[in-house]
């Protein structure tokens, strides 16, 4: 059953050194606020799941809190590289990160398997690829009904999810809405979820087939408000896509993102 | 790029995406990259293929963006579908379930079976440059029935080899997909700003099959990396009309307001 | 691109003798006037594939259209028997009708593996159970990262799905709403597909996440009106609950259920 | 049955429906079975777990029916529903992804180690008769947490080995799930209209437990079709109180007009 806490404690609470945490959103309703207040809790040894780290996982692992990350398209998006990224793959600053890299129709698949509670995802993927040369978590199976070769990949269970969605009601059931990406996916793949809101709110005012997570299926919601600024809340406000084009520049340079992350985060308080 | 006398005035850059979206055909289902292959696609519709279905890994199903998104995943993309599917949906259903005629991609580097990469320059486990890496591209090309491949056109990024193949076009022998059941066409036309090229039906070697307005074989061999084939009967490509400046151009602005507004 | 058709020129269009035919809808939207269609134009040797062949498919059975029924629960919910499929099994009338039985469980996952464009579903299913003893479809694999045994099956790829739903607009593109079974799975896992509507609309008027299907992957639509009664349509009419209990009486005897289809299908026109 | 004094008036079907609806814990998420396991899951609800998850296998999730449902996708279900999901996505997340703590399942024939069979009564190729076949149960046993089980207590339904193992208990030897990954505890309560039973903790043999009120011993063997045991501490299963009888009859009632107003 879904517990209503501060973002601080429900990260204290869920989010220890050394845990498997996917925070997702797919470019939509990135949960920001609860990754500047994993960066303010200087959690380490994070294995970070995520399709498009985004800004969110340059920031988190421009700060040093990862230890590997997972994924299927780093980049930032309509603008260039992730360069906080590219520093730690390239250079080893704050320190070397592992990857571990897949395409987003496997990724896709292997949050669907998690959420399912299988252990692999089958597709029909990976056809001439080197990705399976890079990444022994790809391998082969073969169809027992047609003899076919299908991609097989390890479904995500991330210890923790952390996802943003605009509202939930009171006992914790969710709304989510728009591009809803993998979120659901993800907080079902998970032993433990965290969902920021934008509000909390006494009735869900929904239709029949509406993406609504119950809120048993949930273990803690906090109120974030605009907690997915510079990503974007579909029904509360836009993409700050200028934002977007400006992080080029701030993530570029260490000091320049050291400082960034000190301003906008560290001494920001929780709503940042 | 040195301009030459021409019946409009357009950039190269306009003139690749003008010819880029007059190869989308009114009525494909067409699974949509970010950037150039968005641009064109969306000029597609808005000019000569008003039915053309666009469809972003963002899981917008015949989504109808006034103006050009920034990320795959913009609202404009969500609030302009049909309907917004999950991102799993998208991949199963629509890309693997094979309801896609077209993928249209671009690619940071290209070689001369089309095979693309977007992972990396240098070795994997100590890379030069680290690039975004597969995102929807690999399963596209595969899954999709044919593949139309948009970028620009320089010596960096038209290699003899790619470092890498993120996405299968035809292999590094040009026999990739022979024999693989289930599986796509895989390139058909990459459209660059000085050219078209086409994979031989034979070999699956890139050939030049329509030269820009103003661009010669030799502009086209010094920005290549190897040795390119032309074919016998290399056509000039059409010029953009008057219209298509005009919508590209508004379509453009539009999108640089909104996206500086923010 | 859809075409709007009349219902009796989709049938005959796309359902021929031996077709493989799933008419889907989970107890909500069952395409009665569908099936009725297909009884009047006397279709043979048809493989019938459905969840829950329901009161649907115990009329296309008594009427001797079906050669095969691949199905996952065939009851008369709430009521008891569907006495035309146990007379077909266990007496052989009108013919003898040929069996292949899954759990839902499996049967929901082969319809989302063929709208996924896979040969096979794989799930954690049918353990301990005979089923697999006596269907030869049901095989096992196992899981290369973690060695366990999961069950497979074959996807179903029908030649046509046949499915009601509420409305469509005038470009085809379909909405689906309530309880949306694996409809969408069986139009998108179909080689062709007939979509029969309550109406046509200028605008479907939904929400973001509504389950609407383009109509550039259906094949035919069809206005049938009250099509799906004595099913329901959620937002047009309640499930006829009095008829499905009148139905066992009907069914039970050959003679009632002959007469009851001379009258109400054969002798109905195309609305009924 | 023959009714014995009793405090209040109740037939042997509502004590059945009040048992089974006690076991229900408030708060549990209840995969529910149409029929008697419907009834008694709602009316669990309407009495003393009113935060009890009620999930049918239609998709409905977390539903809170006025009446009952006659089919397990009655527009009621949807109606008052938290939302409805598809039919795979309720097998594969719901089910299949361990959200679900409790199954309740009816079943036409049940055996000492608690298999179900709803398949067939013969054999399966020349069939006696010829039943509903799984549904949603074969799943339901194993990957629920827990399963529950009530049906009316007969010769017929309780037999010493099942025809079919539709729907697994614990195997023809009671080991079948011994060594077995990921899966559910399998059935930990059978309710009748004359008992209740629970699988030995080491054999997994059904002994009864509990007898309802006015039942005899020798009435539940003679309804049972092998040698049934009973445990050293046999219980008498408490009475249906006034309010629960009144709750459950007012159900029954709109119920009855629903449906045979349609």
């Amino acid at each position: 059953m879904a517990e209503i806490l501060s973002l601080h404690d429900a990260v204290t609470r869920y989010v220890e050194d050394g845990t498997t945490v996917a925070m997702e959103g797919f470019t939509h309703l990135i949960p920001f606020a609860a990754g500047h207040e994993v960066i303010r809790q200087g959690k380490r040894d994070l294995t970070l799941v995520r399709m498009t780290p985004d800004l969110i996982y340059d920031q988190l692992i421009g700060a040093g809190c990862a230890k590997k990350v997972i994924f299927s398209w780093g980049g930032n998006p309509g603008v260039g590289s992730l360069h906080r990224l590219r520093d730690a793959v390239e250079k080893g600053w704050p320190h070397r990160v592992e990857i571990l890299e897949h395409s987003h129709a496997a990724m896709a698949c292997a949050f669907e398997a998690g959420a399912a509670g299988l252990p692999l995802a089958v597709l029909r993927g990976y056809v001439g690829s080197e990705l399976p040369n890079v990444n022994d978590q790809i391998k082969f199976i073969e169809c027992p009904f047609t003899g076919e070769r299908l991609a097989a990949v390890p479904s995500v269970r991330p210890d923790v999810s952390i996802v943003h969605a605009q509202k939930a009601d009171r006992a914790g059931n969710v709304l989510v809405e728009g591009i809803v990406g993998v979120q659901k996916e993800a907080v079902l793949a998970a032993t433990h979820s965290i969902v920021t809101v934008e509000e909390i709110v006494d009735d869900l005012d929904t239709h029949p087939n509406a993406c609504v997570i119950p809120g048993w299926a949930i273990d803690a919601i906090a109120v974030a408000e605009q907690g997915s600024l510079p990503s974007y809340a579909h029904g509360y406000y836009p993409r700050n896509n200028r934002f977007y084009k400006e992080w080029d520049a701030i993530a570029r340079d260490r000091d320049t993102f050291t400082q960034w992350i000190e301003e906008n985060v560290m001494n920001a308080g929780e709503t940042a | 790029m040195s301009h030459v006398e021409k019946n409009l005035d357009y950039t190269a850059g306009e003139m690749m995406t003008v010819t880029a979206a007059r190869a989308l055909e009114n009525g494909t289902t067409c699974f949509v990259g970010i950037g150039l292959p968005s641009e064109a696609a969306n000029l597609a519709r808005l000019t000569h293929a008003p039915d053309v279905v666009l469809i972003y890994e963002s899981g917008t199903l015949q989504t109808k963006p006034e103006v050009l998104p920034l990320s795959i995943g913009d609202g404009e993309l969500a609030e302009t579908a049909l309907t917004t599917v999950s991102v799993p949906e998208m991949f199963r259903y629509w890309l693997q379930g094979g309801k896609i005629n077209l993928g249209f991609l671009g690619t940071a580097q290209i070689d001369r079976y089309c095979n693309l990469n977007t992972t990396l320059i240098g070795d994997y486990t100590a890379p030069k440059v680290r690039l975004p890496g597969g995102g929807g591209a690999p399963e596209i090309a595969t899954n999709a029935g044919e593949v139309f491949i948009t970028l620009k056109h320089s010596k960096r990024a038209f290699v003899d080899q790619v470092d890498f193949i993120t996405t299968l076009g035809f292999g590094r022998d040009g026999k990739g997909r022979d024999g693989v059941p289930n599986i796509g066409k895989g390139p058909t036309r990459v459209i660059t700003d000085l050219c078209v090229m086409k994979p031989d039906p034979e070999t699956k070697e890139l050939v030049v099959v329509s030269l820009h307005p103003g661009v010669s074989a030799e502009q086209v061999q010094e920005a290549t990396g190897w040795e390119i084939r032309f074919t016998e009967t290399l056509e000039s490509t059409p010029e953009p009309s008057a219209r298509e400046l005009e919508v590209l151009r508004g379509l453009k602005e539009r999108t640089a307001q909104a996206h500086a507004g923010q």
